[in-house]
């Protein structure tokens, strides 16, 4: 009301209709549309990656995500690596989650030489703190992230700080800040300091504060909800077709969880249910977000009082140096922070991997998926319709 | 919307009177106490291994010489050098070192403006983290990146072999064998150590790849007697194993076995490929057919030489047949090393004594050189008061007539004098003559080095001792007690220590500390010497003496008479792989002679 | 699942099956029926998940191996369709109609392994690298550290040695070793 | 510009733009930066080059520094306001949100943000760069004003790091852009960053933050070394 009394509201009816159609070639000579590219130098991208966008007016009328910036050649490179070499290099496939990666090719290793069942107790337990941990660190990042795309900083300046105590955290068990590279083929590297559960429950305790002022703050806020409710919609019919995974699936009321389909480690020992929504829009995928923050809290409490005190790390394997791994292959899965996160390993006999291929969630969800929830979108939008998504560009291009 | 939605989020500002979580002074604060921060290592107790850049996958590890610090065995002289441009510090290096002497500090600051400078020895360069405690060690417990533990080796059981000369030692299965060369890290320290330079990890790592008939060709490279060595090579490459530092050596002997034992005797002209022989149409004489003697043959007939072997018993082997049981050395395991290097076309005379039946000079004038590896086969004796009673025996002697199959005298009390090799093989073979006879035994070693310095070999003394023979070293003998005519006993004294402050051989002893060990027979086992009778007093003089008695001779084993080689015992040692490696060095030596370079 | 292999097998010509574990099974079927299979697959047996697709470069016998994993959340199973196809001129049909995010995993193949997926969409378009000149570099006999070294220069001033060697050369020159041996490990 | 001038500077550019296209085996320019003619609003045809006409193909210059106290002065404030782009180039700068918040604070030290390379005069090289990036690093790079400095964080920017056998990332970044400061770690903690802003400061109030003059010096250098492994070369020899 205001701005059409000032004379801001644009006059829709004037503006050229929106013809084109994805996959459409685009006229930009005609002057109808202009090109923007959304990154890769761009505070509003998710990382090192680029959108190239053609718009009309406000309005998106087509997408294209372009990966590669950071583009390593991780699956390369891990060929050329001994199993047991492999862990540092896959741990940095991903810097959001870290431990997923080095879980993945420590699982995979132990599954195709024999060693899955002589990983012992007091590993499993360790891996599943780590990992529930890392998913606590990545959520802290990622709930108060999208009130930050609506230019609600203030959630973010919160959410870092804690996450920097559960890196605290990290570095008192792992040794490491962000790659902890801690979990090796046949177990972890080391046990659980002195006083390390009377900490972590301290910094629980803050974050227990902190779930209940982010929701406070961001999902009781005028500004977040006007935008973010219907805003990016998925429907549950577009789950299969795009491949999609993990809380955005559950966001539309489409329940799965690696966790519970697949049980790995002792996740069937633990109490949770994945939480879901309906809508599918951001408001949805962010609510399911903080429901899992509040799980995610439940669990690692759970993890320390069920884990064992004292305990083997290492399974007995043979010498590193000349680990053979008879030829075969595995997929395995597990549940991250942003969906099934999966790896493809292909043994050949010798001392090294044939092919190793990662499945991460943002390879669907910020290419096929973007590109054309991003249709018909405000520029304004796009930064958050890409963190909705938990796009993770090195996970894509690794 | 509602009005609630607009008001809810000022609640936020309830955070504006709590005390601000900014860390006051970020640029000096600890990092955790397991934290992966910059290295540090303890120099003396590395041992250069390369392990450490064998693991790191960035090839951030470079090993180089160090000032001060020396090549020597069991210690290669490099050090770490660490490139801070690859590094990742994953800490897989901390977690393998062989030695634990490497580890990270939890320090983590190091801002530079020269690229160049980010490499550094860690412990040698001078950096100010190395006095900090805190940081990644290896992690315990349980947690080893190769076997610590060594495949037991089967064995007879001490009552099923404590009476009988049949091979103790069973040796390795494939599986077994794969194991303990699985816990090889492929450093290559042994090598330096070895006498013949074996290639030691190389043919550990054709055992891994179940590729033997590899194994038999390397083995074959620098020691052409692998099933004897495979048995009784007195292993020095283990005490320097690296993986010796935190765990069991590598059985390195046992994997040469395994090797020799698999291949069986008629491929083994395939496998090393020397069906057909270059001949060069010179001659060489081999005097004595023992390791050396077999060695250089071995090589001098590869190299095209047309050799012949003298020998004075009526079988080859020297030493190695005559002086060391069977129930170590089966004596078909010897032939199945020495018919091959027969095979190849050497020529041996038996019972030939080279002074008596024919003369060195002959040798010298009918060949074009000759090599002499004739060994210590004369026992010493202590010169103690009652040693020259009939019943008073030399080890090496009794040992000879054992294998020749003579009856020798066994009474139910013998005392042996010596802590050696030698020493522990009389003794059990007594014991064994003993148990037959008597049906039990008693046989008490004794010797003026006290159980630690003793020099026989570790598992010699304890299997001794399995098969109930005494061993009481740390005694000094004085004199045999003979009443009668009759051996009573041997009275000993406490020995303190055998060297003084210069080094010299000087006993020390305590008188008051007195012992008698009762005793129908002793043997004297305290080393031998060299017989050097076969060479005539006009080549003698042309021969210089060098140190402790023994011929002088150049780097090739030449003396100073140029067709003159000698080899083995007699020059170094005494064991076999010393003769194997001198007889090598000495078929080199003579091919340099007689073609040049 | 056995059961749903076995009745697909005569059909499909399903060759080499491996259980790796009771919910993963790996089927080989020959190039021209592996699309028509993963679509019965999605169609009828409730393989509607598409997980991923992958290559693996078999040099030694002169083939790529093509994957399409499919997962079924209501049995909770995988079944990953391996096919073989020619290193040469490596061709495949495009099974980009079937889901949404084929196509990507068509055109990164296409740029890692040259695998050319004839009709999917933007499958000539860079994915990773930009400006690539060299072979595809995933396939197997693309050295990456041999392109490195000769591209970007590692700095210079490092050597290092061989422990053993170095006291081969400290200790005993001219004493005879063993001659070096290929190695196996490679 | 009289027209004939305006002619050979096209003429000129054209080819430059040939010769540049000759060198590389295939034609990297994106059809939307292709030279062409274009039909103005007033009806008139106009030849466009996009790649030179939007930006400056002319080298830098040095730039002297100012004599005695002003430029002690200049230093001064230089060193106390170092803004820093936010281009995340490598997996480093998941240690910049620490940075920015209440824990670490970097404000403090004098050192903020800023989302474009026209505001910035610092630049964080967080890591690893693939070429794909190195070239954007490059253009970004160029587009700062000077003086304008560098840090680069971990082992990949000094030798490669953990990627030294990788085909997409270089190894060694000084071959194709100054660094002012290297700090080291896989990743370096947010300390060690801070550590390595106040080096930076203390370079440059001694006067030493003088690389981007070092940079127009061996400019030619830099670009030969650049142009060697960016294959792709769509964009002008300097463009600020």
């Amino acid at each position: 009301m205001i701005n059409k009394f000032l004379g801001f509201e644009p006059d829709k009816d004037k503006l050229p209709s929106l013809t084109a159609k994805i996959g459409d070639d685009i006229d930009l000579s005609s002057h109808k549309y202009q090109k923007i590219w959304l990154g890769p130098n761009h505070p509003g991208v998710t990382g090192n990656m680029a959108v190239e966008l053609w718009v009309q007016g406000n309005t998106v009328v087509k997408a294209k995500t372009h990966v590669g910036y950071l583009h390593r050649g991780f699956e390369k490179l891990i060929e050329r690596r001994l199993f047991v070499q492999g862990f540092p290099t896959s741990i940095r496939m991903c810097v959001a989650e870290p431990d997923t990666n080095e879980y993945l090719i420590a699982t995979c290793t132990e599954q195709l030489s024999g060693y899955d069942k002589a990983v012992p107790e007091m590993a499993k337990w360790l891996r599943m703190l780590s990992l529930e941990m890392a998913r606590l660190q990545g959520l802290l990042r990622g709930v108060p992230g999208q009130g930050g795309t609506f230019a609600l900083g203030l959630g973010v300046q919160w959410g870092v700080y804690l996450r920097d105590l559960i890196l605290d955290r990290f570095e008192e068990l792992t040794g490491a800040r962000v790659y902890h590279m801690y979990i090796i083929p046949g177990g972890v590297r080391g046990l659980l300091p002195d006083g390390f559960k009377e900490r972590m429950e301290d910094n629980l305790r803050d974050i227990d504060d902190f779930i209940i002022r982010i929701r406070k703050l961001m999902f009781h806020n005028s500004v977040f909800k006007k935008r973010a409710k219907g805003l990016a919609r998925i429907t549950p019919d577009m789950v299969d077709k795009y491949g999609i995974v993990g809380t955005n699936a559950r966001g539309c009321g489409v329940k799965r969880d690696v966790r519970k389909d697949h049980p790995y480690l002792h996740y069937d020992q633990l109490d949770f249910d994945p939480p879901t929504d309906t809508d599918g829009d951001i408001y949805a995928r962010t609510w399911v977000r903080w429901q899992e923050l509040i799980q995610t809290v439940d669990l690692i409490r759970q993890i320390m009082a069920k884990m064992p005190e004292k305990g083997d790390i290492k399974a007995e394997m043979p010498n590193v140096l000349h680990w053979k791994i008879p030829k075969g292959e595995t997929y395995v899965r597990l549940e991250s922070g942003r969906g099934e996160y999966g790896m493809y390993y292909v043994t050949d006999g010798s001392a090294k991997p044939r092919r190793v291929n990662l499945r991460g969630p943002s390879y669907t969800h910020a290419i096929a998926l973007l590109e054309d929830m991003l249709v018909g979108a405000d520029v304004a939008d796009v930064h958050a319709i890409m963190v909705s998504l938990q796009t993770c560009p090195p996970e894509i291009e690794r | 919307m509602s009005l609630k939605d607009i008001l809810t989020p000022f609640t936020a500002w309830s955070k504006v009177v709590k005390e601000p979580v900014t860390i006051k002074d970020p640029l000096n604060r600890e990092a955790a106490p397991r934290y992966r921060g910059f290295h540090d290592n303890d120099i003396d107790t590395c041992i250069g291994c390369g392990t450490c850049e064998a693991i790191c996958e960035n090839e951030a590890i470079d090993l180089v010489p160090v000032d001060g610090i020396e090549t020597k065995d069991g210690d290669s002289g490099l050090r770490p050098k660490i490139d801070y441009g690859r590094c990742c510090w994953c800490a897989l290096c901390v977690d393998i070192c062989t030695t634990n002497s490497l580890r990270l500090t939890n320090a983590y600051k190091w801002v530079d403006t020269d690229p160049d400078n980010f490499r550094f020895v860690p412990g040698v360069d001078e950096k100010d983290w190395y006095k900090r405690e805190e940081g990644w060690r290896k992690p315990e417990p349980n947690y080893e990146f190769y076997g610590l533990k060594r495949v037991e080796m089967g064995e007879l059981h001490p009552e099923e072999r404590e009476d009988s000369f049949v091979e103790m030692i069973k040796g390795y299965s494939k599986e077994q064998a794969e194991a303990e060369a699985d816990r090889c890290v492929e450093c290559g320290i042994c090598t330096a150590t070895c006498p013949a330079h074996m290639g030691i990890p190389e043919y550990i790592k054709a055992i891994r790849n179940d590729d033997l008939e590899e194994g038999l060709r390397i083995l074959y490279d620098t020691n052409p007697l692998p099933e004897i060595c495979g048995r009784i090579c007195t292993h020095k490459c283990e005490t320097v194993c690296t993986i010796g530092h935190k765990g069991d050596p590598l059985s390195i002997r046992w994997l040469k076995r395994y090797i020799a034992d698999q291949n069986p005797s008629e491929k083994y002209k395939k496998i090393l490929e020397t069906d057909i022989l270059k001949k060069n149409g010179k001659k060489v004489a081999i005097i004595g057919s023992g390791p050396a003697g077999l060695s250089a043959a071995h090589y001098l007939v590869l190299l095209g030489y047309e050799v012949e072997i003298f020998e004075k018993l009526e079988k080859a082997g020297g030493m190695m047949r005559y002086g060391i049981p069977e129930y170590r050395l089966p004596y078909d395991q010897i032939d199945k090393d020495v018919n091959y290097i027969l095979s190849l076309g050497v020529k041996i005379h038996y019972n030939v004594t080279v002074g008596k039946d024919i003369t060195l000079k002959k040798l010298g004038e009918d060949f074009d050189a000759v090599f002499a590896g004739t060994g210590l086969h004369l026992g010493r004796s202590t010169r103690i008061e009652g040693t020259d009673h009939e019943n008073v025996y030399q080890s090496i002697e009794l040992l000879r007539k054992i294998t020749q199959g003579e009856e020798i005298y066994v009474p139910e009390k013998i005392v042996v004098i010596g802590g050696g090799n030698v020493a522990m093989d009389i003794t059990r073979s007594l014991a064994r003559l003993q148990n037959q006879k008597y049906g039990k035994v008693q046989v008490i070693a004794t010797s003026l080095e006290t159980e630690e310095k003793m020099p026989a070999d570790r598992e010699e003394v304890i299997e001794a001792r399995e098969e109930k023979a005494i061993v009481n070293p740390g005694w000094s003998p004085q004199r045999i007690e003979i009443v009668d005519g009759k051996i009573k006993g041997l009275h000993v004294v406490q020995c303190l220590s055998l060297f003084d402050e210069t080094g010299n051989f000087n006993p020390q002893c305590n008188m008051e500390n007195k012992n008698f060990f009762e005793a129908d027979m002793i043997v004297e086992s305290i080393g031998q010497g060299m017989d050097v009778s076969y060479i005539s007093e006009d080549i003698k003089e042309h021969l210089e003496l060098g140190p402790r008695g023994r011929f002088r001779v150049n780097d090739y084993f030449q003396t100073s008479l140029p067709w003159l080689f000698m080899g083995g015992d007699t020059i170094q040692g005494p064991d076999v792989i010393h003769g194997i490696a001198n007889g090598h060095k000495a078929a080199l030596g003579i091919d340099k002679f007689l073609i040049g370079e | 699942m056995k059961d749903l292999i076995e009745k697909l097998t005569e059909d499909f010509k399903i060759s080499d099956v491996v259980y790796q574990r009771p919910d993963l099974a790996f089927v080989t079927v020959p190039k021209g029926v592996a699309i028509s299979l993963v679509t019965e697959l999605r169609d009828f047996e409730g393989f509607s998940h598409f997980v991923m697709m992958s290559c693996v470069d078999w040099i030694e016998e002169g083939k790529f191996q093509l994957l399409y994993l499919l997962h079924n959340p209501k049995t909770k199973t995988d079944v990953g369709v391996k096919t073989f196809i020619d290193r040469e001129n490596a061709e495949m049909a495009s099974a980009h109609h079937l889901w949404k995010q084929v196509w990507t995993y068509q055109r990164e193949l296409k740029e890692a392994f040259g695998i050319d997926f004839p009709g999917s969409p933007r499958v000539d378009e860079n994915f990773v690298v930009e400006g690539w000149t060299e072979m595809p570099h995933m396939r197997r006999d693309f050295n990456t550290k041999e392109y490195s070294q000769n591209t970007y220069f590692p700095r210079p001033g490092r050597e290092t040695n061989d422990p053993a060697e170095y006291m081969r050369k400290k200790l005993y020159p001219n004493e005879p070793i063993t001659a070096k041996k290929q190695d196996n490990d490679k | 510009m009289s027209e004939k001038d305006m002619n050979d500077k096209v003429n000129e550019m054209l080819q430059r733009s040939e010769a540049n296209v000759k060198k590389a085996e295939k034609s990297f320019i994106h059809p939307e930066d292709e030279e062409r003619e274009v039909v103005a609003p007033d009806g008139s045809i106009i030849k466009v080059n996009p790649i030179y006409d939007y930006f400056s193909g002319e080298k830098p210059k040095e730039e002297k520094p100012c004599s005695g106290i002003i430029e002690k002065f200049l230093n001064w404030a230089r060193a106390e306001s170092i803004w820093v782009l936010g281009f995340g180039t490598g997996c480093g700068s998941i240690e910049i949100p620490p940075l920015v918040t209440p824990r670490f604070d970097m404000f403090r030290f004098g050192v903020q943000m800023r989302p474009t390379p026209r505001q910035s005069n610092a630049f964080i090289i967080s890591g690893y760069l693939s070429v794909k990036t190195l070239k954007r690093v490059i253009r970004t790079y160029e587009q700062m004003p000077s003086p304008k400095y560098i840090l680069a964080l971990g082992s990949c920017t000094i030798n490669g790091g953990m990627y030294y056998d990788s085909y997409s990332t270089i190894n060694r970044l000084d071959k194709y852009i100054p660094v002012d400061v290297y700090i080291a770690g896989c990743m370096p903690r947010p300390e060690a960053l801070l550590a390595g802003f106040t080096k930076l400061k203390e370079l440059i109030k001694e006067g030493k933050g003088e690389k981007a003059n070092e940079y127009a010096r061996n400019f030619d250098e830099y670009k030969a070394n650049q142009k060697k492994i960016i294959k792709d070369w769509n964009m002008p020899d300097y463009n600020w």
